[in-house]
């Protein structure tokens, strides 16, 4: 294994290695993995690194996983989403001369750098667009299975629209798995028949089937997306996605690795931070006026003005600011 | 989050509907389920000829845009699977469940490999034409009767045609008799003629062909597009609900619809915002309903005689 | 009813040749069949007989040899050809499927269709029973096969051939299941329809039958052909000795009994039967040690609940049995066991017998769990395997060794495995249920002396047996059981075939039970 | 069983004598892996890789060092508690697809035993949360198993619905009772003092692999030379008899189902305290549970043969890690190599036709057979 100096010498010659391993999600969750995927791919692209993936299949996988491509001197090793937290723990300090970044969960090791998001920030702005869009006056939610992580969606949804408008009535339901479209779509036509508009989801692939429905429904009838933009999907159907830019996050860190300024930090990404937020596609079914309300909300909570409950415990006790 | 008015009549549409969709794919392969069974054949495969099925519906949809013609290729690959199935099992007489479970591990491995190599994209296909809703003329115009049965994916009256159809097939006609005469006692059915062989593998073919329609029925009747594994255990549960129907089409049909409004209960329920029972418990409310109903009403239920066992010529 | 050798045979076989692995089944067997007689075929277990005729319906493709139907060369690869050439066989295993009714097992495989392709039951019914009031072969189309009696069963499978137009039949051992009521009945059936012009090969055990019923019979040992008597110039004892090439004892030798305390003792006993019927309404008897008592009856009549209730497999619904003073009412198999009681079962391969085991396994079959065989948790395989050479040798066991499975033996060595097993327990009660079914003279004969030599070693023993004859000779008392209940009881000295016939009639005449079959069938339409 | 009989037909020399019966039979499984070999080594080529490449990536990541071989055997571990699981449910007439929810309940009780209880000693502590993880497996169990036995209620449909049950239910005990603080849906780790021993210095393989070749070694002998196992095996082939026998069947169904279920929990078990350390959120099923299913087909629900399959699926599996990382293969390949093997050895007898010479060759080719066999020595 060569030292990380000699590799900064010598760039051209010798690539630089860039490797992911998935959850047992696996590529395709259309969640955490393919984004860190596409932030992997872009590494290739831009910055020539070679990049492999590891896909687990069970628990168990994830530390010969993360073993493998440490032997194999791979320079920068993602491990993606909180599940491989202990795998990451346990085997970063066996490979000290490289390095690893860790995905949705933190592990302090000096050679891991670790990426978490204000997923409820992004959802908070996504109820405020649901609050001001529905016609209904009822807006729905999706969620896979009933986690921390699905809870700072749910809640942040909710409180976004409670602060917009108290009135709009929020359905919610759970799948119980993140990778059964159709499952997913019966629980949005569920809510659609109960009298929501709008449904946001957060729930890996069910959601496919949660924009299939709103697609099926047809017009007025809509799906928000996560993770990344889902409106391909169903261009109009879909209204907003929150993105979670768990690509741009391994995309900057596995940078700094080329750059040689890979700090083994602690990186939450926020609104602040560009990290979570609305689609750029938004704009095109979400009115201007809308729009803007919404980036006053992202202003306040940017600025401190808005803490967004990140769990049921916070919502509770969560007041709707005044605007 | 209040509690949605129980006294409104769209609830029971929307439970109905419901209820209907999420059966469809299990009545259908259910039927396969009964069909192989009765002939003396375990068919543990309808899981994997399920997804591959859907797989196959899925690329055909996609390079022609002609969803029924994507159908007709999930049926035919669900009926080459099955050939596989009765090759092995009634001419060579391997172990059935052996070969099913083959079958099912084939099949995840296949189409999960086939998606990567055709799409280069893991987890799913992109979106491609599904069939279209079908729209029941006069019927859909009468009130509350019409909002629940009048219009829906052609593949829920598939799936209850294809049960009454097959009742009658297994009941009323000499066929039928045959392929329960063999299922019983295939030396029997032989010394007066019937030709077990054929029979087996007419009935193994038959069940991919409809386990083939409940494939497609995931992937170009509910959704518009394959996902890996998105058969997610219906093929199982197939099975169970039609040994909870003792081997009928209707049993297997009532078990199914059993199963699915059991499910659909559950997703209202949580839509309605009934928060008292742990969602958990909600989620398992369609399962511990099975196992109750057959504890406590169904009870014994005896296959076919000859079920799982080869037949062999004597000489 | 002398049907001399007229016209062209109907039925010719010529230098037949079956080959199994290992065995040869028929070695150039040569039979031919003349028409509107009846054939009959003797030997022993194994002899080959089943695998000849099997050879004649298309389900064996014989290595050698020609057939010749009706002086034509015929190819028979399936049975379809051979219903095609009016051949149709009863088989010695019943084909028939038990959950099916009567009807749709005639028809099964040229069933009636109305215009609509839909299966038409109704014209099956109709044709079924006016076939049946044709031939004298009264069934009820509408009753299960499981619900119904092994007799009716039989006619189900005569009434299936002659439904697809045979006038060649094949019975293979037709009359081992039946009563002797019901053999005179199946005599009287083959007589008519051989005076219909049907011709009949008859497969059987038992030398009376031949003499009664054929007008010729062949004679097959070890796969080869012995020879063929006109049954006119032959007799019981003559063919006894082609067939076994030894001489036969014929009737069991046995001592004055001496009896000695109670061991069993059944009082009032009830219990239910299928479709939870009342099955035994009030038995009551004792066995002794020492003795036989022979159970008469005709089948269906409580016997199978009867021993099924003494040996724990069905519960009473009220009385008590004493075994040894000890009311044993109700209790587990394993408690019975403990108790001395001994079973051969009639169903010997769903019962008696793990096919799948080792002869040395099944050996173990009612006291695996206890010294010498188990020590604490562990079988002792060293001394299981002693015990089965013992009792192979001992009970002349025709296997290759003990540790094979005993599917792969004859059903007559797969019935030894039981009797040795049951009689090796030293048992202070045997309960022996059709204990010679399908046997053939010889091995009746060892099971038959093994019995009473339990007998004079002081056991009680409780034989229950369709065959009269069986009851008649190895009992020294006779109870009749007629609907579930003891109608009659006799010494066997006393006992004439004719009173105890009567007795299991009901004590009533043959018009009168004729009266009620038709009853039966009257109430179905 | 009847091998013993086999053996004992053919008294022979010291040379070790295999008839060619029992050769065909011992190559089946070979020809099998191979072709199912070629037919990966085709699908890497369609997709434009190298197979050589491939292979030697999944040999050296199964067998490469000292820590690859660890890394199977403890792929190996739980596949032949869940084999030996199905295998044993077989041998009394009974089919539990019903492992991978016991392997859950084994899981969730295992960590839960293993975090809650401290301050015990390992010897203590270790046992009990690998034996109360079994347990809790065998009474997941135990109720299709009572089911059956007093209902007559198909155990196929309960176990698959048990399966279910086992997902939701361990989630509900993870989010209500049982999870760390936090934002990760799991338990805290379990004690050092209830973690399976490692036993190779280097590697993370544990303490789990004695305990499934004991478990092996329990169940051959629990089934072949035990009163109990002569009991399972009689009910499995003819309950009828069974009864006869004095046997209580119901009761063994019971016990069978248990003993099946308590194998799955243990796999669930060793998992947690050998390797995982604590129980982290399923979002579906692992998947050692249908894997048994394969594997005590595969090995003809023989404990050996288990033993044999899980190795042969525990290696594929292994090695597809590192054809994924080292070849750039997808793990579905290994996948559709382990259905190749397990179809091709269930349809065994369209091999044996080939490989079998016509009859009249037999008896001369046999003789010739030994003999080179026995040069061979
Ligand atoms: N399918 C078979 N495979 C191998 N051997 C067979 C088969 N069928 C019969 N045999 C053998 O052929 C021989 C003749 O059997 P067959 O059934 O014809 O006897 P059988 O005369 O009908 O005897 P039984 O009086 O017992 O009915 C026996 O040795 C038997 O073991
Ligand atoms: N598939 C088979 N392989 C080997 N032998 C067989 C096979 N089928 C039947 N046999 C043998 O054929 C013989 C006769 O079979 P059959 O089924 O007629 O028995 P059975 O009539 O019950 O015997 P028995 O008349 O002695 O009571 C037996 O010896 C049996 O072992
Ligand atoms: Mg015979
Ligand atoms: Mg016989």
């Amino acid at each position: 294994r060569k030292p990380q100096e000699e590799i900064a010498e010598v760039p051209q010659e010798v690539k630089l290695k860039a490797a992911m391993v998935t959850d047992v999600g696996g590529l395709g969750d259309e969640s955490f993995n393919d984004a860190a995927y596409k932030g992997l791919k872009e590494a290739e692209e831009k910055l020539g690194f070679e990049i492999t993936v590891v896909e687990s299949k069970k628990m168990d996988d994830y530390e010969p996983n993360l073993r493998s491509l440490g032997d194999q001197g791979t320079d920068i090793s993602w491990a993606v989403g909180f599940l491989l937290t202990d795998a990451l723990d346990t085997v970063a300090p066996e490979y000290p001369d490289l390095k690893f970044g860790l995905i949705d969960s933190v592990v302090e090791q000096p050679n891991v750098a670790s990426a978490t998001f204000k997923e409820e920030e992004g959802s908070f702005l996504l109820g405020v667009i649901a609050a001001k869009m529905t016609k209904t006056g009822t807006v729905g939610f999706v969620g896979g299975m009933e986690v921390p992580v699905i809870e700072h969606f749910d809640a942040g949804f909710h409180a976004g629209v409670l602060s917009a408008n108290p009135d709009v009535k929020v359905l919610r339901g759970y799948t119980g798995k993140f990778d059964d479209p159709a499952k997913g779509k019966e629980v949005a036509l569920a809510q659609f028949n109960q009298g929501a508009d709008i449904i946001f989801h957060a729930s890996g692939a069910c959601g496919l089937g949660v924009i299939e429905a709103a697609k099926e429904q047809g017009e007025g009838f809509w799906a928000m997306g996560v993770d990344s933009c889902q409106h391909h999907l169903a261009p109009d159907n879909v209204m907003s996605c929150m993105m979670k830019r768990v690509d741009v996050a391994v995309f900057e860190v596995t940078k700094r690795v080329q750059d040689g300024t890979f700090e083994p930090k602690h990186y939450i990404f926020g609104l602040a931070e560009d990290g979570v937020g609305t689609c750029g596609r938004t704009s095109e079914h979400v009115p201007e006026e809308v729009l803007e309300e919404v980036e006053k909300y992202r202003e306040m909570i940017v600025n401190g003005e808005i803490v967004v409950p990140a769990s049921f415990a916070e919502l509770e006790t969560f007041t709707p600011p005044s605007v | 989050m209040e509690t949605g008015n129980l006294a409104d009549v769209t609830i029971y549409i929307a439970l109905v509907v419901s209820t209907l969709r999420m059966a469809t794919p299990l009545i259908l392969a259910g039927l396969g389920g009964v069909f192989s069974e009765r002939s003396g054949v375990v068919n543990i495969a309808l899981e994997g000829i399920m997804l591959i099925s859907a797989f196959m519906g899925m690329l055909i949809s996609y390079y022609t845009e002609a969803p029924w013609l994507g159908v007709l290729s999930a049926v035919a690959s669900g009926v080459l699977v099955a050939l596989i199935l009765a090759v092995a099992c009634v001419r060579y007489k391997s172990n059935q469940v052996v070969v099913g479970t083959a079958i099912n591990i084939f099949s995840l491995g296949f189409t999960g490999f086939m998606l990567r190599k055709v799409f280069e994209h893991a987890g799913q296909s992109p979106p491609v034409t599904k069939v279209a809703d079908w729209t029941i003329p006069l019927i859909h115009k009468i009130p509350v009767i019409g909002p629940m049965i009048g219009k829906h994916t052609p593949f829920v009256y598939i799936a209850i045609v294809a049960a009454v159809i097959s009742n009658h097939v297994l009941f009323e006609t000499k066929l039928g008799l045959r392929i329960r005469a063999v299922g019983e006692h295939p030396k029997a059915a032989e010394t007066v003629g019937v030709d077990v062989f054929a029979i087996r593998y007419l009935c193994v073919l038959l069940s991919g062909a409809l386990a083939g329609l409940a494939g497609a029925s995931l992937s170009l009747g509910f959704l518009s597009q394959f996902r890996e594994n998105m058969t997610g255990g219906r093929g199982f549960i197939a099975l169970a609900a039609m040994i909870f129907g003792k081997w009928t089409p209707y049993g297997t049909l009532g078990a199914c619809i059993l199963f699915g409004f059991a499910d659909a209960l559950q997703i209202l329920s949580q839509t309605l915002g009934l928060t008292f029972i742990p969602r958990d418990f909600l989620l398992m409310a369609p399962y511990i309903l099975t196992m109750a109903a057959l504890a406590g009403v169904i009870g014994r239920s005896v296959p076919p005689a000859a079920s799982g066992v080869p037949y062999e010529r004597q000489k | 009813m002398l049907n001399k050798a007229k016209g062209i045979p109907v039925v010719e076989m010529h230098d037949i040749t079956v080959k199994f692995p290992g065995v040869i089944a028929n070695d150039n067997v040569s039979i031919d069949l003349y028409p509107g007689e009846v054939l009959a075929l003797l030997g022993e277990n194994g002899a080959g007989k089943t695998t000849l005729m099997n050879v004649l319906y298309g389900l064996y493709r014989p290595d050698e040899g020609e057939i010749r139907i009706r002086g034509e060369t015929a190819y028979i690869s399936n049975p379809n050809d051979a219903i095609r050439l009016g051949i149709g066989m009863v088989h010695q295993h019943f084909m028939l499927i038990p959950p099916f009714t009567v009807a749709e097992n005639i028809v099964l495989g040229v069933e009636p269709v109305n215009s609509y392709g839909r299966l038409d039951m109704d014209k099956a019914v109709r044709d079924v029973e006016e076939l049946s009031n044709q031939y004298g072969l009264i069934v009820d189309p509408h009753a299960k096969i499981e619900d119904i009696s092994v007799g009716m069963q039989q006619r189900v499978e005569i009434l299936k051939a002659l439904y697809r137009g045979a006038d060649v039949l094949i019975l293979d051992e037709p009359t081992a299941v039946l009563t002797p009521q019901e053999v005179d009945e199946l005599a009287e059936i083959m007589r008519s329809l051989v005076d219909q012009g049907k011709s009949i090969i008859f497969i059987t055990h038992k030398l009376q039958e031949v003499i009664a019923i054929s007008d010729r019979v062949t004679v097959l040992k070890q796969g080869k052909c012995v020879g063929t008597k006109e049954t006119q110039n032959t007799t019981v004892e003559e063919l006894a000795q082609m067939m076994v090439g030894r001489e036969v004892v014929l009737s069991v030798e046995k001592q004055e009994a001496k009896v000695g305390e109670t061991v069993l003792r059944v009082d009032n006993l009830h219990a239910k039967g299928p479709r939870n019927l009342p099955a035994l309404r009030g038995v009551s008897f004792h066995v002794n040690a020492g003795e036989i008592v022979g159970i008469a009856g005709v089948e269906g009549n409580g016997q199978k609940e009867l021993v099924e209730t003494l040996t724990g497999l069905r519960k009473a619904t009220s009385g008590h049995i004493y075994v040894d003073g000890i009311d044993i009412v109700n209790s587990q198999p394993r408690t019975l066991i403990e108790q001395g009681v001994a079973h051969i079962p009639e169903d010997r391969q769903n019962r008696g017998l793990i096919l799948d085991f080792t002869v040395a396994e099944n050996f173990i079959m009612r006291n695996y769990y206890k010294p010498p065989f188990a020590r604490g948790i562990n079988l002792d395989y060293g001394t299981i395997h002693t015990h089965a050479k013992q009792l192979i040798s001992e009970f002349d066991i025709r296997t290759p060794h003990e540790n094979v499975p005993v599917r792969s033996l004859s059903g007559g060595n797969q019935q030894k495995v039981i009797v040795a097993r049951e009689l090796s327990s030293e048992p202070r009660l045997l309960v022996a249920s059709q204990p010679t079914r399908g046997l053939d003279v010889g091995a009746i004969e060892f099971v038959h002396k093994r019995l009473v030599e339990q007998r004079d070693k002081g056991k009680a023993i409780l034989l229950i047996s369709l065959e009269l004859d069986e009851i008649m000779s190895l009992s020294d008392r006779i109870l009749v059981i007629y609907e579930g209940q003891i109608v009659g009881e006799m010494t066997a000295r006393e006992a004439t075939e004719r009173e105890l016939g009567l007795l299991m009639a009901g004590g009533r005449s043959k018009q009168g039970l004729d009266a009620e079959r038709s009853a039966v069938n009257v109430q179905h339409r | 069983m009847s091998s013993t009989g086999k053996d004992l037909e053919q008294p022979r020399s010291k040379m070790l004598y295999i008839s060619r019966e029992q050769r065909i039979e011992l190559l089946i499984p070979v020809v099998a892996v191979f072709l199912a070999l070629l037919l990966g080594a085709l699908l890497v080529i369609f997709i434009g890789q190298s197979p050589i490449k491939a292979y030697s990536a999944l040999l050296k990541g199964a067998f490469g060092s000292k820590r690859d071989i660890a890394e199977t055997l403890i792929n190996v571990t739980p596949l032949i508690f869940t084999g030996l699981s199905v295998a044993f449910s077989f041998k009394c007439g009974l089919f539990n697809i019903g492992a991978e929810g016991q392997f859950i309940m084994g899981q969730i009780v295992a960590a839960w035993i293993g975090f809650q209880i401290t301050g015990l000693p390992t010897v203590i502590h270790m046992p009990l949360a690998f034996l109360l993880g079994a347990l809790a497996g065998g009474l997941w169990a135990a109720l299709p198993g009572y089911l059956k036995a007093k209902l007559g209620v198909h155990e196929v449909i309960n176990t698959i619905m048990m399966n279910y049950i086992a997902l939701y239910f361990s989630h509900y005990l993870l989010m209500a009772a049982l999870k760390e603080p936090g934002q990760i849906p799991q338990t805290p780790a379990v004690a050092a003092t209830a973690r399976l021993w490692r036993i190779l210095p280097g590697t993370r393989l544990h303490f789990g692999l004695i305990l499934a070749l004991g478990a092996v070694c329990l169940v051959y002998y629990l089934l072949f030379k035990t009163t109990l196992g002569y009991e399972i095996r009689a009910v499995g082939l003819n309950p009828h008899a069974a009864r006869y026998s004095g046997i209580n069947v119901s009761r063994d169904i019971i016990i069978a189902m248990t003993i099946s279920g308590a194998l799955s929990g243990a796999a669930g078990a060793v998992q947690i305290l050998g390797v995982q350390f604590r129980f982290l959120d399923l979002f579906g099923f692992v998947g050692y549970g249908f894997d048994g299913i394969a594997v005590a087909l595969l090995g003809r629900n023989h404990p050996f043969g288990v033993l044999a399959a899980a190795t042969l699926f525990g290696t594929l599996a292994r090695g597809a890690v590192t054809m994924q990382s080292m070849a750039k293969i997808p793990k579905q390949i290994i996948g559709i190599i382990q259905a190749t093997i397990v179809l091709i050895v269930a349809a065994d007898e369209i091999l044996r036709r080939l490989m079998k010479p016509k009859e009249t060759e037999i008896q001369g080719s046999q003789d010739a057979g030994e003999v080179e066999l026995g040069g061979d020595r």
